[in-house]
């Protein structure tokens, strides 16, 4: 029981390359083999779920050796909710995929698209599980290959120019990331996260100064890599010009798992006491306030469907940010429980905005109009989607703007209620116009639809997912119970 | 590049330069050096043919069929033998005594780290060739 | 006159962060994509030469076992740290160089601002 | 000793470094390159940390020299 989080990690990893040997002159085997590890993998993160719900939250030992000559994987309810999202929705979207991919990825390509997929599954798993910053830091270049890859592969040049961008911003992070480790190894001696943890208030104390730019360095280096507000500049063109079921993991899981990571060493490592002698909080709280209204205000601006919905993922990681540094415990399950519908929703927008280009071909969204009668299913989730992020009640987006809300009230930071609510404003004024237009607008002269209906194994996962929403509106619960539990433990240390 | 001198030069090198490259892999965990550094030497000497002597001749030496199987087979060897001590009861990559009686410096020592290294090695010099080879080429890469 | 004493004292920490400027200086001004690699591959080398600096004793030994000595180690941890820094660094770079010779084909150039002009004027 | 030495080795990294910068040829900055990566293989080496070195030595002055000198010969030589 107790090995489970590395089997998840090596039959991901089993998979990603055996799938290179196994695709040759058979393209379509990567991707079963992919459709059965992912969803597999789910069910044994379940198995451990409950397992961890018997014996309490324990640490794994590579290699057996205990820290500090080991590597340790850290099982606690964070890593187990991480994981557990990054499985659900990869699932979904690789059943999407098998329908999608063909038309946006060469068939030779296929197996190698599911090897970086795999890859960045593994990887992201990885980073959610480690303890340990070494670990962290190659399974962040690792991912960070993977997702240049998995944007790269469609080799319009649109695609290529976008990956090469994120490329190099995400060198530059990395580079600030491994100075703050050096740093942080200076003056701890330690690579492990709880035994950092354990030396920082002594180190804080002698080195105040190296603490600070380790601090800082490692806000903006994970900051560039999951898009916080002035770092984002790569994002937009990486999300949209990217195959759709990349689109969608990019977006919902890949920026997200970094800022998991940020926040999981800023709060178990640096701890309140640091935090307390700069105003770090005070500053993400801003710049997150900044990436809600200049996210929501790009988002407005923008035509092409999917870099409408690459602005509105700007905002989105503000939402998680401003969750955190709120610092309260309401506000910690606000920015927790977001990471997970916000998956949900973006998921299901791309997806959808995927199925609508598979069909029409079209992008532009003033040129959808009347798509609804043509696409009834598509247009319905999407709409749920679209409703969602607005924040109507009933569908999951509420309730981790009700949770942002009361972390506000509670944090005794009543202001940004109303940015909360001016975004909501906001995404109302960018979302819904495509959805009436496409509900009740009339095809313009010319676009003819064709009457093909979109292949069942993409209906399935809009549709599972259009239904996730509403389940995770009306019956929160399980849910919330465990990011209950993943913020405690956050907001304990 | 039809220069004779290093073209002969080349030919005579080769020997060592691999030779070298298989001593720094599996002197791995005892000395400098190890999958890494070895794997680049050995990748490094194939190249050196490829550019001086013939890159048809070098590619027939290592065509891509092999090199994709070396790529992913080295990496499954890797995580197999991680999982060959989780099978045995104990964590992810616990070293199991497979070689018996080990002496500091000798070669049969160290457990796990040998086998690991090998693959780390094999993996190494074929994506070095690759890399190479998917520039060089007007190939999808 | 403490800060140069310091500077002098610490002249491993003092090279590698001027070499990190050199680097990023590299990268953010040339439009020139090879450019831009090399300069990233240098600010990198100069992140790789701080960490192993600190890892330095001085007077002490690479960390090989040797039957029957104990001597002073240097810390081996940042350099297994550097040695994985590297192998990600030849990775991102030959991905890099992958896309730039992806993009002169699509493009005809290997300058970031060309293309960019390039594509405003097809807009 | 041993610091002149080291001094005389970070101050020919700097001047290759600049050198890379301001030189407009892209393959004579592929070879400064090269050049800076086998001093900095001997800098690892005079850290005592020979691994570094070496894979250095074979990767920043061989490998991703022969890539850059590839890509340049697919693409552009003048910046």
């Amino acid at each position: 029981m107790n090995h489970l989080p590395i089997v998840v990690i090596c039959t991901s990893l089993i998979g990603a390359f055996a799938s290179p040997v196994l695709g040759k002159g058979r393209p379509w085997l990567p991707g079963i083999l992919a459709r059965i590890i992912v969803p597999a993998n789910a069910v044994l993160l379940g198995i451990l779920l409950a397992h961890v719900g018997d014996v309490g939250v324990f640490h794994y030992f590579v290699g057996g050796w205990a820290p500090p000559w080991g590597i340790a994987l850290n099982v606690d309810y964070l890593s187990l909710y991480m994981a557990m999202a990054i499985h659900v929705i990869s699932t979904i979207i690789l059943v999407f995929a098998r329908g999608d991919l063909g038309h946006e990825v060469r068939l030779d390509g296929h197996r190698w698209y599911y090897t970086l997929f795999l890859l960045l599954v593994a990887a992201m798993t990885a980073l959610a599980f480690s303890n340990d910053f070494f670990n962290i830091f190659v399974f962040t270049e690792v991912a960070t290959i993977a997702a240049c890859a998995l944007i790269a592969i469609k080799a319009y040049r649109e695609c290529v120019e976008a990956s090469f961008k994120y490329l190099i911003l995400s060198t530059v992070g990395s580079g600030f990331i491994l100075l703050a480790l050096a740093l942080l190894y200076m003056v701890t001696g330690h690579f492990n996260l709880s035994l950092v943890a354990g030396e920082m208030a002594a180190a804080a104390e002698a080195y105040p100064m190296n603490i600070m730019v380790a601090l800082v360095l490692l806000i903006v280096g994970f900051g560039v890599k999951s898009a916080m507000f002035p770092l984002h500049v790569w994002l937009p063109d990486a999300h949209s010009s990217a195959p759709s079921p990349s689109s969608a993991i990019l977006s919902g899981l890949v920026v997200k798992i970094y800022a998991v990571v940020l926040i999981r060493v800023i709060l178990t490592v640096f701890g309140r006491g640091v935090l307390s002698t700069a105003p770090i909080a005070e500053m993400l709280l801003l710049l997150s306030s900044a990436a809600i209204i200049g996210g929501s205000l790009f988002a407005l601006a923008q035509r092409d469907i999917k870099r409408l919905l690459a602005y509105s993922t700007v905002a989105q990681i503000g939402y998680i940010y401003l969750g955190i540094s709120l610092l309260s415990e309401s506000g910690t399950m606000g920015g927790l429980v977001h990471i997970f519908n916000h998956a949900l929703m973006k998921t299901l927008l791309f997806l959808a905005a995927g199925a609508m280009i598979h069909q029409t071909g079209l992008r532009d969204i003033t040129k959808l109009s009347g798509i609804a009668k043509k696409m009834p299913i598509t247009m319905g989730v999407f709409s749920i989607g679209a409703l969602s992020m607005v924040g109507i009640p009933g569908f999951n987006g509420f309730i981790s703007k009700m949770y942002l809300a009361t972390g506000a009230f509670e944090a005794g930071k009543p202001a940004f209620i109303i940015v909360i609510l001016l975004s909501s404003l906001l995404n109302g004024l960018y979302y819904l116009p495509i959805v009436v237009r496409a509900f009740l607008g009339a095809p313009d002269e010319g676009e003819v639809f064709t009457r093909d209906r979109i292949p069942l194994s993409m209906t399935i996962p809009l549709v599972a997912l259009g239904l996730a929403c509403i389940y995770f509106g009306l019956i929160p619960g399980p849910l919330l119970e465990l990011v209950r539990r993943a913020a405690e433990h956050l907001i304990l240390l | 590049m039809n220069d004779f001198v290093l073209q002969t030069v080349t030919q005579i090198l080769m020997p060592f330069i691999q030779v070298y490259g298989i001593f720094v892999v599996l002197n791995g965990h005892l000395s400098p050096g190890g999958g890494f550094a070895g794997g680049t030497i050995l990748g490094a000497s194939i190249i050196l043919y490829a550019l001086t002597v013939d890159v048809k001749a070098a590619e027939g030496i290592y065509p891509d069929e092999r090199a994709e199987m070396v790529e992913s087979a080295s990496v499954l060897v890797f995580v197999l033998l991680g999982l060959i001590s989780l099978m045995m009861g104990r964590n992810f990559l616990t070293n199991i005594g497979i070689f018996p009686s080990p002496e500091t410096g000798t070669l049969l020592t160290g457990g796990f780290i040998m086998p690991v290294t090998l693959a780390i090695g094999a993996k190494v010099a074929s994506t070095v060739i690759t890399l190479f080879t998917h520039l060089f080429e007007e190939k999808k890469s | 006159m403490n800060i140069i004493q310091g500077l002098v004292d610490n002249y491993f920490y003092f090279a590698s962060i001027v070499i990190f400027l050199i680097g990023m200086h590299i990268m953010l001004t040339h439009s020139n994509m090879i450019k831009k690699i090399m300069g990233m591959n240098i600010m990198e080398t100069a992140i790789f030469l701080f960490v192993v600096s600190i890892g330095y004793v001085d007077g002490g030994s690479a960390p090989i076992v040797i039957e029957g000595q104990t001597i002073r180690f240097i810390n081996p941890l940042p350099s297994a740290l550097i040695l994985t820094g590297l192998v990600v660094g030849v990775s991102l770079t030959a991905f890099a160089l992958s896309l730039v010779i992806e993009l002169y084909k699509c493009y005809g150039t290997t300058d970031s601002d060309e293309i960019m002009a390039i594509r405003r004027r097809e807009q | 000793m041993a610091e002149i030495f080291h001094v005389l080795l970070l101050t020919f990294l700097i001047v290759c470094a600049v050198a890379v910068a301001y030189i407009r040829d892209l393959l004579s900055a592929v070879i400064l390159f090269a050049a800076y990566s086998l001093v900095m293989a001997i800098i690892w080496q005079q850290l005592d940390a020979p691994d570094i070195a070496m894979a250095e030595a074979a990767i920043g002055a061989g490998v991703t020299t022969l890539l850059f000198v590839v890509t340049i010969s697919k693409t552009r030589r003048q910046e």
